[in-house]
């Protein structure tokens, strides 16, 4: 199972760690690890008093963490040459040192996306050419309900057969599915026929999708546009319908 | 940031980018409810948009209106020249030929009726435009009654995907794993690996 | 039908009708061939038109070049007003597939495991939010065991970012030194062993 669960405002452990990390003002070559792990670990414990699911990652940061405090309690078999820590350098035998560099490649991807976040972005601050005709033959004709058939009956012979029969079909009513259908339409204003289609999981779903689409074209809630024979059919909500 | 809707020219650079934006025609309704203005006054500013595009022979397109919405679209006399870019576009692709490229791709050499199958429609639409497009090539005929015509992916559709040779197309299972998305669970796990098998 | 580019204003009206009509952006070359003219005079009157919207206050739409394409947008001021017409596009990536994005930005081609390994957390929903979002794309595949894909970005990302080309994107270099490849896996593979049993 791969659901990316936001905890909180954290992408991951890494994020997590970084976060410890400036806010204790704490010197990254020079993480006093037994401290940092057990705010890591207080946090972990809040999440699960708290019924947060704990993404397996943050869980693998926190073995590592114990780890390396393990490491770092042994005593150092080799005499130190240089024992002294310059501020900037970390000793190459550090336990912490991979985990250092991880934190500082993550802050750099943290540095890129405020840079790119930044930048002026499509759909949030500029928008291109929305709806148009172009005044030729490419323009989009009212929908031919004998075409929406012909692509249905396609796709109902491309459904394999044993797929319907092994499902333990979801009764899915055509109320249902015309608020699905509607709700889909809020969020993307415009979908296609075979899009939608090609998500839906057996023929019963297929059944309804088609019935549920008559019936809003009937009642006059969405538009079905076609651009050109034998082409996807384009779903969007009447104008003001929105 | 200040309120362009009191700038010099008030809300029109507003109006206009909005018509131009929208995915549908756009009501004055609808503007003038974003912008808590009259429908008139919008319909007054419409006119004035519609008098600089569509009477002014400076601009190749206009504002038109059809069932109450606003719409920019190219001028008629220019289609013949619009159609090169819209056509153009069409290089990339109609769904139809994707299908039939992706077939061919995976299944080559392999037959226009296999195609067919595959597809539950007629693909010889498709088949010509990627032909035409040398995105395939025909590579023998197969030794069946009729001999048929079997078709293979050109060096062309390499180059056009990017790809070094065959092997390095996409194998169903990795894009699945990528694909795993929660919220389609209607089917259970086992029967997404049947679908799996009938698709290699 | 009259020769429309033998009209008053030349084939300026065209031009703008082309560049309105394209899809992606249409670079000075496309037109000049379809035009018949010299790429020097298209550039020109994309000049002109550039001109006429970008610098005039009464347009709330412009023409900007990207990845040597140019194609009309709305003006960044009046953003606010179109997000409200222009619903359900919020390309507004989430966090995660924004570092995702960023990555392979600075890092292409990089590997499914490359970029989790820098973010520390399963990446899959991420890519496949980009792919689908067209603003990456498969770029073929890593001579490494299981021959994973690595991923690029798109000029659709550099349209989705204003981006001329990648070079605008700063401090590549810098970056790239920084960045360098996966050091040392995770300590201990025992821990992980550990974890999954504490995670049932």
């Amino acid at each position: 199972m791969s659901i990316s669960v936001k905890l909180e405002q954290f992408e991951g452990p890494l994020d997590l760690l970084l976060h410890l990390i400036k806010k204790e003002k704490i010197d990254i070559y020079d993480i006093p690890i037994s401290e940092i792990t057990a705010q890591y670990l207080e946090y972990i414990e809040n999440m699960k008093k708290l019924n947060i699911y704990v993404a397996s990652e943050f869980l693998v940061m926190a073995a590592t963490l114990i780890y390396i405090k393990s490491k770092m309690l042994l005593p150092k078999k080799v005499t130190i040459n240089e024992e002294i820590q310059n501020d900037d350098i970390i000793a190459e035998d550090d336990p912490r040192l991979p985990l250092v560099q991880r934190l500082l490649e993550y802050q750099k991807i943290k540095d890129l996306v405020e840079i790119l976040e930044k930048k002026d972005c499509l759909y949030r601050d500029f928008f291109p050419r929305g709806y148009t005709e172009f005044t030729i033959d490419f323009a989009e004709k009212e929908f031919d309900s004998y075409e929406l058939v012909k692509i249905f009956y396609s796709l109902i012979e491309k459904m394999p057969d044993s797929l319907s029969l092994e499902v333990e079909l979801e009764k899915i009513t055509i109320r249902d599915m015309i608020n699905n259908i509607l709700e889909t339409l809020r969020e993307r204003k415009k979908i296609t026929f075979i899009e939608y289609a090609s998500q839906l999981k057996s023929k019963i779903e297929l059944i309804v999708f088609f019935l549920a689409l008559l019936e809003l074209a009937k009642i006059r809630m969405i538009t079905l546009m076609q651009s050109a024979l034998f082409q996807d059919i384009d779903i969007s909500l009447r104008i003001e319908q929105a | 940031m200040n309120n362009p809707l009191k700038e010099k020219y008030g809300p029109l650079p507003i109006v206009e980018a909005m018509i131009f934006s929208s995915e549908n025609p756009l009501s004055a309704e609808k503007i003038a409810s974003i912008l808590e203005l009259n429908k008139e006054d919008v319909e007054e500013i419409i006119k004035i948009l519609m008098k600089e595009y569509n009477h002014n022979e400076m601009h190749g397109i206009e504002i038109v209106e059809i069932g109450g919405g606003y719409f920019f679209r190219t001028k008629i006399p220019y289609a013949p020249f619009i159609r090169k870019i819209v056509m153009g576009k069409e290089s990339d692709l109609s769904k139809s030929a994707m299908e039939t490229l992706a077939i061919i791709a995976y299944k080559q050499p392999i037959t226009r009726a296999e195609i067919e199958h595959i597809r539950g429609v007629d693909s010889s639409n498709p088949i010509r435009s990627l032909l035409e497009k040398k995105l395939i090539k025909i590579q023998g005929r197969k030794d069946v009654p009729g001999r048929p015509h079997v078709y293979g992916t050109t060096k062309e559709f390499l180059k056009a995907f990017g790809l070094k040779d065959l092997s390095e197309l996409p194998n169903i299972k990795e894009i699945k794993e990528i694909i795993k998305e929660p919220q389609l669970k209607l089917i259970g796990e086992e029967d997404e690996d049947k679908t799996s098998e009938n698709n290699s």
